[in-house]
């Protein structure tokens, strides 16, 4: 046990952006959905590093910074809607937000 | 007035919608306003035709293949044009839509009392859309003003018609949209085509003459596309068995709608195979030409076996439509001159018959609201002059010689008996139950007792009736003693047109073909 | 890749088990405080990949400024309702979601087993890096230079995140007047 | 050893040709922030001083654009962005749509109740996200850009915030498009990996020159940067946030987004689409692979959106699934832009037809609608020929020229985008896209079926059209007529548009 | 010259029509008389009638061989080299035709004035009288086919016109359809019949057509016989419906709904006789093809025979004449089914004159009956109506053959060459003579109920002319519905009809008596005459001698005696015909009923092509076609709402989409990766 192999750090960013996907698609929760979205984003962070790591180039970590941002500007407006829904429905269940179909 | 020596055929065009927007000046409220906006539409259809008629004394037959030619480069990436012109096959169907407007438009003047001024509108912009189909030599800009044509048509119907107006004009609509679609998309296959072959794109009708394209067998490309463009035309006839929006959309639409529908619009599916059907596709044509002669003669004995049941006098008109315009398809397929000459005319008869036809019904369904045969009965002794029109033009349309119709049948029937006499004997059995299912009717509305006392006290025929009334039925025997005045004009155009369609064919004609391919 | 195995598994099995417990656990409480743990598990293995500033920032935004939001907005909503621990959605959703991500995931795994990632040497090496000055100095230098644009959005895309967060937060208005 | 070249001088200074291309979008970040200080008066009413300062901004925004003519493509920030005709082309549109919007909804906003100067502020920004959207060269300036686009637009369907369904359809909006975002996100940091850049042109010009590049993950980095944008433009089967988003929206807000987000969506696409070479460039394998996946999503987008908008009874909704279907028409011309003459000058220029119809409808649409945008079912309808003949008139004109009827634009955008693909041999596919079209019509005409064939039901309300919109409307009739009647004009600037890239 | 044959009743036609159309049938404008209306078409008529004996007498004068007078009006059509010249063109055959119309015509005409005195409308009566003359010319001159056929659907159009008259009563009406239908199926035949002439010569023209053939009974080169067949058997259907032949025979006897006068013009003396004219026109075809020979003499002699069967038992008077002429018409075609062409047209005329006698005398008995016709109603009018007894008595006696009358002569030319052409037989022979013998009964048994014995009806007392007209009582024009002249039994004021009608009366008389004449046998002028046109007759087949002639003679003589004298004896006691007809009810129901063919008919075509086109109708444009395409919409619609049902409105659903997208996409980039 002596290296790490690209394809197994790779490998475990996709577990975490798939458990993230999984998330967003098995909570009701909004709240738990937009974490989900969070995780997703942070794997995607951590293929740039490491992807930044394997090529020598730095490009990948400066994504990771605008990344960052964009998710910090994101949540706060997510939280928002999700501030304001509860105010009009008392809820953050997904199923509460099912009136507009077909 | 600016360029009217250059730009003729667009003057004609366009000076029914020059009047119909400065219509939408005058204000249409009351019946002063009413009167106004019905006068003055009735003065630009008549400015048109006075137009036209000048159209007719100056075209040449043995002068250029299209005349009064206009082009002006419109769509130069696709090779789409603004092209007109003239030729014998445009110039009577252009002078019968002229013809036919006024009296249309005088026809609805006591039909049609509310939304005036739109309803007005609409005929005006239909005859504009109908025109420009008639001179286009660009299938873009022919296109353009096919599906133009329908929107007026749609509201007219949709607003104007009967009970069950949504439905037919819905009907209407997508049955000719759905045609028409593909044959758009066998127009841009053409215009490529054409780049492929010559260089560049084209929609120029005359451009795509030239192509040469693989034909000859089911699933050859001429073949396709031949049947894209026959789908259109042939809802548009309509051919047996794409006939189910006329019966629907000629008994809700208006009487004026009705007169244009059928004297005009169903002509577009036969002028359509003439000037772009058959020239561009000569040897699926040959390859067709049975199964449309086939479809043709269903159509005539189907056409008027079912209009003998119909209990609705409109609907009556409408299948005997069906059967009349089988003949111009058997007429056409016939691909000699005899036939196709008789099938053009044939389109024209049709236009003022049935035309007249429905103005008649008009007429009666002013003054009772109902169109059901069995409402009638006797009405010969309430109306005698409206049952002397009437019979003239129920005479000519069961094609009696002396009328127009004896004229196209008799030339149809004799051009398509070289090409195959066995149809032609079938088809042939339309001239006996076309008398039957139109002299029922006329016996079943005009004559017997009079016993519905609503039909006591009808008035006949007004000074204005007449006035629509006597220019068709003068028509009618004009165009049945002297058909010569329009053969004239119209021979070499259609010589061309068998040309055209007869060069490309494999197959040397039959020995009875002899005489047509000069 | 030249990172010490050790530290690598158990940040990885960190992440994964406490990412697990955010997207199965019932509480929300329960779920931002597992994902605190990812993130600092992530913030690990960024130290790993020698991506210091990235760790650091890591650790600040995610945990510092992101999760306390969350949890600030939890704890705001569930002063008023009690029933705020919601279950999860439709059996038959989460056996698909499971299985699609299940595949997905095997996909992407022969993927990345599959492909090399060697054949384009950068010339940002470790050694490099040191030489100029360390990982923050080059990506600082970076940002200023190169990345200016991406750089000069953000802040545009704070401001509009600020305006939209104040509209759609702000109390009831009646007649346009704030 | 070489030391790092990290600070390099030349990037740091900007010419005078830089400035002058980046006018535009000075101008609209200027107007976004004086917008901003606006709304913040106190002793004034902001209502007016900033309806006429995003009004004003937009328009000298267009101004600006239609003066710049670069003579070739002008590449910025180390060839991050892009200032050529077609992100020109594309601003000029975004800020049309939004000027228009910005018209139309003033009077509407004053009728429900939101007459928040966030509004206009927000309009402002998610039109610098388009504009940067359509110019962005670098995957990450590209999300950013769709990020501030997005951000500023998730506010604004949220914006009736006492109304549950504006929130519902805030909140699906905002989770799907954050989800995408990572989805697309996830692709670029795979394209990284393989290619060592986030460069648009970088990314294909490696894996041309290096195929070794092309390796699954590349494909798979391919394959989620085309979802994540196929998502955003809402193709089948994607599509299905959208009805939902656009019918709780606010009325001009939706059709805001018709057009602008649409069209922004769009014009990245086309650069990430001809750039990654998808249709003609990377490898065969790729470009198989993508055509055949883009030829199944038009398919089914065309067939979902036309389908199932027959069934819409609720005009809004319809729009939305009929502008799904037009994302299937635009698809087509994806599927076959590289294979034709006209390229993709035909799906530029169809996104520019449907952008003015759609805006056109939406401006109608929103001078219809009721108090919390009820009245927009098609019964609502009847007989408003009668009551208002004129937008009744203008309605049927935008409808007809979605259903592709001449002599409208969107009549001459199909013909263009489906003769395009003719010739690009796809004549399946066209028959299938004519077909739904004819599908299509059946429901556009339903509309004029309820407009001009039904009686009026209940009380004729007088209906208050302000000047703003009624030039709106007005302007857009004209222009769809306009363009329908003589296309060539459009096709040209959309051509140039398309070479200039 | 010629134009002005046809021009006049046109003229005549044009002046009525639009005087009546304008100046009569508009609500509230004066109803004209029958003088001045009767007046200008007797006028009109009478001007051609004098056109045509000078065209006659110029005929006259001129070389056998090149007897005819030609005129070219104007062009009709002309597509390509397909030519029709609207031109007139008389020659020997058809001169007799103008003369039999336009002087029939003019008498007829003169007769009307009386007749129709009392109608509502004469001048549409007088109106359509003259475009029958006019088509009927048109029929006879016009030098091809085309024109030929303008006339002959235009007389079919007055014969519907006409029959249809007092359309108010639909049983009329009815009648008037039928016949114009029945013929058009006749028509079709023609139609048909031209296309393959023209197909196969080129030409419709009459004098091409001829010159193509050469001398008798040779066939153009290149033509097949059974091409020629072909064409005559089309045209001879043209001629089954003109001339109502069996099987299109069954419009004639309805025909009879229309004005007396009509009768005896339209469907006794001249219109029917068309499809002799035709044959005879184009005898070279039939002389061509004996196939074609044999059908025409076949369906004549049967005709003949079996409208003589029903003839025996209708109690219409003018039913009774109807099937009398459907079984003259059908002597006609024997004659020329057997090669005597000029013996048929000579039967024409002779026919011409009695059996418009009989009609007119019919319609006189009917008008001072006062719509009666039933025969069993009258009785005894002998004494009544003198000349119309007189009158009647003689063309009576000309139909049944009684010898030195001209119904004898022809008749006989046309048994003996029946018998003795080479295309003859002894069993037409003996169909044809079976007929003559039947002829001659119900000849005598009409005229012996109607004129002799007792009066069968309530003879009013008060004589003179107390027109108290029923169509003066209902305001309308029902009047001559005989339907009415039923209940009126009671107190009819019979009287004898006006000068006005009883005039033509005795010129036909005369004319029955001394027209057969010019047709006396080895001696015949008419054949002579006719002789270029139709060719002369056949010589006798061999072994039949000329004394056989005079045998047969004698025997059809003695035939016709029998069945006079049979008839005298049966109908002079009536209780007797009741007993004999108890005897044989099933035979009498039959005949009565016409061999039940209208019914026959009705059920074989009318009534399941009726069903069969609303079967069509619905069953199939409405529940095949239009089910198919609004199937098409509601497929679509269908589907449409199939596919919403994913649309659940549940984010996670829709974001699942995004997931099942990508393994698809990405299952499929990796399946093709190898």
């Amino acid at each position: 046990m002596h290296q790490i192999e690209p394809w197994v750090v790779l490998s475990f960013c996709s577990i975490i952006f798939f458990i993230g996907f999984t998330g967003v698609l098995i909570r009701r929760n909004i709240l738990v959905i937009l974490m989900s979205i969070e995780l997703m984003l942070n794997a995607v962070n951590l293929t740039f590093v490491t992807f930044s790591k394997q090529l020598n180039h730095l490009g990948g970590q400066m994504s990771v910074f605008f990344i960052i941002t964009v998710a910090a500007a994101e949540s706060a407006v997510g939280l928002g809607l999700v501030i304001a829904m509860f105010r009009t429905l008392r809820s953050v269940d997904t199923d509460e937000i099912q009136i507009l179909r077909e | 007035m600016a360029g009217i020596d250059t730009h003729f055929l667009s003057w004609i065009v366009f000076l029914p919608l020059l009047f119909a927007f400065a219509g939408l000046l005058i204000p249409a409220k009351g019946t002063a306003g009413q009167t106004a906006m019905r006068l003055w539409t009735l003065l630009g259809s008549l400015i048109t035709f006075g137009v036209s008629v000048s159209l007719y004394i100056n075209y040449r037959p043995e002068g250029a293949d299209f005349q009064f030619t206009e082009t002006v480069p419109w769509i130069s990436t696709l090779g789409a044009s603004y092209a007109l012109g003239v030729d014998g096959i445009s110039l009577w169907l252009i002078l019968l839509t002229t013809f036919l407007m006024p009296l249309a438009i005088l026809g609805s003047f006591s039909a049609i009392e509310n939304r005036v001024k739109e309803y007005y509108f609409l005929l005006l912009a239909l005859e504009t859309a109908m025109l420009g189909a008639f001179v286009s030599l660009d299938i873009f800009l022919f296109y353009v003003f096919w599906e133009a044509m329908l929107i007026p048509m749609y509201l007219l119907i949709g607003i104007w018609g009967g009970k069950e107006r949504i439905y037919a004009a819905m009907k209407f609509f997508l049955y000719t949209l759905v045609g028409s679609l593909l044959m758009l998309v066998a127009i841009f296959y053409l215009a490529h085509q054409h780049k492929l072959q010559m260089g560049a794109y084209s929609t120029n009708i005359l451009d795509l003459y030239k192509l040469q394209l693989e034909g000859g067998t089911f699933w050859s490309a001429q073949s396709i596309l031949f049947l894209a463009f026959a789908l259109a035309f042939a809802i548009k006839v309509p051919l047996f068995p794409l006939h189910t929006w006329l019966p629907d959309a000629h008994v809700q639409a208006p009487t004026a709608g009705s007169v244009i529908l059928a004297a005009v619009l169903l002509k577009m599916g036969g002028y359509g195979f003439m000037r772009i059907g058959f020239p561009i596709f000569p040897e699926s044509v040959a390859y067709f030409q049975l199964t449309f002669m086939i479809l043709g003669t269903i159509a005539i004995v189907y056409g008027a076996w079912v209009a003998m049941v119909q209990p609705d006098i409109k609907k009556l008109v409408a299948y005997s439509s069906v059967s009349h315009m089988g003949y111009v398809i058997i007429g056409l397929f016939s691909l000699n001159e005899i036939g196709v000459t008789g099938s053009y005319y044939q389109m024209l008869n049709h236009g003022i018959s049935t035309g007249a036809l429905f103005l008649l019904v008009g007429v009666i369904y002013e003054r009772r609201h109902t169109r059901d045969i069995s409402a009638f009965g006797g009405i010969s002794k309430v109306m005698p002059m409206f049952a002397i029109v009437f019979m003239i033009i129920t005479l000519s349309s069961v094609a009696l010689p002396g009328t127009n119709g004896f004229v196209g049948e008799f030339l149809i029937l004799l051009g398509a008996w070289k090409v195959n006499p066995g149809l032609t004997a079938v088809a042939t059995t339309g001239v006996i139950f076309g008398a039957v299912y139109m002299l029922w009717m006329f016996q079943r509305v005009m004559f017997g007792p009079v016993t519905n006392p609503e039909n006591q006290k009808l008035k006949d025929l007004s000074l204005r009736e007449w006035t629509v009334l006597a220019p068709l039925v003068a028509a009618v025997f004009v165009m049945g003693i002297y058909p010569n005045l329009f053969f004239e004009k119209l021979e070499p155009s259609i010589q061309r047109f068998i040309m055209k369609s007869t060069t490309n064919r494999t197959a040397p004609p039959q020995s009875l073909f002899s005489d047509n391919s000069k | 890749m030249d990172i010490s195995p050790f530290f690598f598994y158990l940040f990885a099995g960190l992440a994964i088990a406490c990412s697990t417990m955010v997207i199965l656990k019932k509480n929300p409480v329960t779920s931002a405080f597992s994902l605190v743990l990812v993130f600092f598990a992530f913030a690990g293995i960024y130290a790993l990949l020698d991506a210091h500033l990235i760790a650091a920032l890591q650790v600040f935004v995610y945990t510092g400024a992101i999760m306390v939001l969350f949890v600030f907005v939890i704890m705001l909503l569930n002063a008023d309702v009690p029933s705020f621990d919601l279950g999860r959605s439709h059996f038959l959703m989460r056996v698909s979601a499971g299985f699609s991500a299940l595949v997905l995931l095997g996909i992407f795994v022969w993927a990345f087993k599959e492909s090399s990632f060697h054949s384009i040497g950068g010339e940002f090496t470790l050694e490099k890096i040191e030489a100029a000055g360390g990982n923050t100095q080059v990506i600082s230098e970076l940002m200023f230079s190169e990345y200016i644009l991406p750089f000069e959005l953000t802040s545009i895309l704070l401001l509009a995140a600020i305006v939209g967060a104040v509209a759609i937060a702000k109390r009831k208005l009646v007649g346009g007047r704030v | 050893m070489e030391p790092l070249k990290t600070i390099r001088p030349e990037l740091l200074t900007m010419s005078e040709e830089q400035i002058r291309v980046l006018m535009p979008y000075f101008v609209v970040f200027g107007g976004a922030i004086v917008a901003m200080l606006g709304s913040v008066l106190k002793k004034l009413s902001p209502k007016w001083p900033v309806f006429i300062i995003t009004l004003a901004t937009l328009f000298a925004g267009v101004w600006v654009s239609i003066g710049l003519i670069p003579e070739g493509p002008v590449t910025l920030f180390n060839g991050m962005m892009a200032a050529d005709s077609f992100s020109n082309f594309f601003n000029t549109v975004f800020l049309l749509a939004a000027a228009l919007s910005v018209m139309v909804s003033f009077r509407y906003l004053d009728r429900e109740g939101l007459q928040l100067p966030e509004y206009n502020v927000l309009i402002l920004f998610s039109v610098l996200g388009m504009m940067l959207l359509a110019s962005a060269l670098d995957f990450i300036v590209l999300f950013i850009a769709l990020e501030l686009m997005s951000l500023a637009v998730y506010v604004l369907v949220g914006f009736r915030r006492a109304d549950r369904r504006s929130n519902e359809a805030a909140m699906k909006y905002f989770i799907l498009g954050s989800a995408a975002s990572a989805v697309l996100l996830y692709g670029t940091a795979l394209l990284y990996g393989c290619t060592g850049t986030t460069a648009i042109k970088g990314v294909v010009h490696l894996a041309q020159a290096e195929p070794a590049a092309v390796t699954p993950v590349f494909v798979l980095g391919v394959a989620m940067v085309v979802f994540g944008f196929l998502f955003k433009v809402a193709a089948a089967p994607f599509h299905m946030w959208m009805p939902d988003v656009y019918e709780g929206a606010p009325v001009p807000v939706t059709g805001f987004m018709t057009t602008g987000l649409k069209a922004a969506a769009f014009a990245a696409f086309f650069r990430v689409f001809i750039n990654l070479g998808l249709a003609q460039g990377a490898t065969e394998v790729v470009q198989r692979h993508f055509h055949d996946i883009f030829w199944v999503c038009a398919v089914l987008t065309m067939v979902i959106g036309n389908f199932v908008a027959l069934t819409q009874t609720n005009l809004k909704r319809m729009l939305a699934y009929s502008s799904i279907a037009h994302t299937g028409y635009l698809l087509v011309g994806f599927v076959t832009g590289t294979r034709s003459e006209l390229g993709f000058a035909a799906g530029t220029m169809y996104v520019v037809a449907y952008a003015i119809m759609n805006l056109g409808a939406f401006a109608v649409l929103t001078l219809l609608s009721g108090k919390d945008d009820s009245g927009l079912n098609l019964h609502d309808l009847s007989g408003l020929s009668r009551r208002h003949p004129i937008l009744a008139f203008a309605l049927s004109v935008f409808l007809l020229s979605m259903a592709g009827i001449p002599p409208t634009a969107g009549f001459a955008a199909k013909y263009l985008l489906f003769s395009s693909a003719v010739q690009a041999g796809e004549i399946s596919l066209v028959v299938i896209a004519v077909l739904c079209s004819a599908v299509s019509v059946y429901y556009y005409l339903r509309v004029l079926v309820y407009m001009y064939m039904h009686e009026p039901i209940g009380s004729p309300q007088t209906l208050r059209v302000s000047i703003w919109a009624g030039v709106a409307v007005a302007a857009m009739v004209v222009l769809t007529l306009q363009v329908g009647l003589i296309p060539e004009r459009m096709v040209n600037i959309a051509k140039k548009a398309v070479i200039g890239m | 010259m010629l134009f002005w044959i046809p021009l006049f009743p046109l003229i005549g036609f044009l002046i009525n029509g639009i005087w009546y159309a304008f100046g009569q049938a508009p609500a509230g404008r004066k109803k004209a008389g029958a003088g001045l209306p009767g007046a200008i078409a007797t006028g009109a008529i009478f001007a051609s009638f004098v056109v045509s004996l000078m065209i006659f007498i110029q005929l006259l004068g001129q070389d056998p061989e090149h007897r005819a007078v030609e005129q070219i009006l104007f062009n009709w059509m002309s597509v390509g080299k397909f030519h029709v010249d609207v031109a007139f063109r008389i020659d020997a055959l058809n001169t007799l035709f103008t003369l039999v119309i336009t002087g029939v015509g003019t008498l007829i005409h003169l007769y009307s004035i009386g007749y129709m005195g009392h109608d509502e409308t004469p001048g549409k009566f007088f109106a359509y009288l003259n475009l029958f003359c006019f088509a009927m010319l048109m029929l006879v001159m016009g030098s091809s086919l085309p024109v030929l056929f303008l006339g002959w659907e235009g007389v079919g159009l007055c014969s519907y016109l006409l029959i249809g008259y007092w359309y108010t009563d639909i049983e009329k009406a009815k009648a008037g359809k039928k016949a114009f239908v029945v013929n058009r199926i006749g028509d079709f035949g023609f139609l048909l019949g031209m296309f393959l002439i023209y197909s196969t010569f080129g030409t419709l023209d009459f004098e091409s057509l001829r010159h193509l053939f050469g001398h008798a009974g040779s066939l153009p080169e290149g033509v097949s016989p059974q091409v020629i067949t072909a064409i005559s058997l089309f045209l001879f259907v043209g001629c089954m419906g003109k001339s109502a032949q069996i099987p299109l025979y069954v419009w004639l006897p309805d025909a009879m709904a229309g004005p007396t006068p009509v009768s005896a013009l339209i469907h006794a003396a001249t219109m029917v006789t068309s499809g002799i004219y035709l044959v005879s026109r184009l005898n070279f075809f039939y002389t061509g093809s004996p196939t074609a020979m044999s059908v025409v003499a076949a369906v004549g002699a049967f005709t003949a025979f079996f409208a003589a069967t029903i003839a025996i038992t209708q109690r219409d008077i003018k039913k009774v004449l109807a099937y009398s002429t459907v079984s003259q018409l059908g002597y006609m075609f024997l004659g020329c089914g057997v090669g005597a062409f000029s013996a048929g047209v000579f039967h024409v005329i002779t026919h011409a004159f009695f059996k418009a006698l009989l009609f007119l005398g019919a319609g006189s008995v009917i008008h001072g009956m006062h719509e009666e016709q039933d025969i069993w109603k009258m009785g005894g009018l002998k004494s009544k109506m003198p000349r119309t007894y007189w009158t009647f008595a003689v063309g009576t006696a000309a139909i049944c053959g009684v010898p030195l009358l001209s119904g004898f002569f022809s008749k006989d030319e046309i048994l003996w060459k029946a018998f003795s052409s080479p295309s003859g037989s002894p069993w037409l022979w003996f169909l044809a003579a079976i007929t003559a013998v039947m002829t001659a009964f119900y000849m005598t048994r009409l005229f012996s109920l109607t004129f002799l014995g007792a009066p069968r009806f309530e003879v009013a007392e008060h004589a003179g002319h107390s027109h108290d007209h029923p169509g003066h009582d209902h305001g309308h024009d029902h009047g001559h519905g005989h339907g009415h002249g039923a209940k009126k039994v009671k107190g009819i004021a019979v009287h004898e009809s006006p000068l006005l009608m009883t005039l033509p009366l005795m010129i036909l008389a005369v004319l029955s008596i001394v027209g057969g004449y010019v047709g006396w046998p080895h001696a015949s002028w008419i054949e002579h005459w006719l002789e270029p046109v139709v060719g002369g007759g056949h010589e006798a087949a061999s072994g039949v001698s000329e004394s056989l002639e005079w045998i047969l003679m004698g025997v059809s003589v003695l035939g016709a005696l029998i069945g006079i004298l049979t008839s005298f004896r049966v109908y002079r006691n009536l209780s007797l015909v009741e007993a004999m007809t108890r005897n044989v009810q099933w035979l009498h129901k039959i005949l009565e009923n016409k061999w039940y063919i209208d019914e026959i008919y009705e059920a074989v075509f009318v009534r399941p092509i009726q069903v069969f086109s609303q079967l069509l109708w619905k069953g199939f444009d409405v529940a095949v076609i239009d089910r198919i395409v609004v199937g098409f919409g509601r497929v679509s619609q269908w589907t449409g709402e199939t596919v919403r049902v994913i649309q659940t409105g549940s984010l996670q659903v829709y974001a699942l989409m995004l997931l099942a997208g990508l393994i698809g996409t990405a299952g499929f980039l990796i399946y093709g990766w190898h």
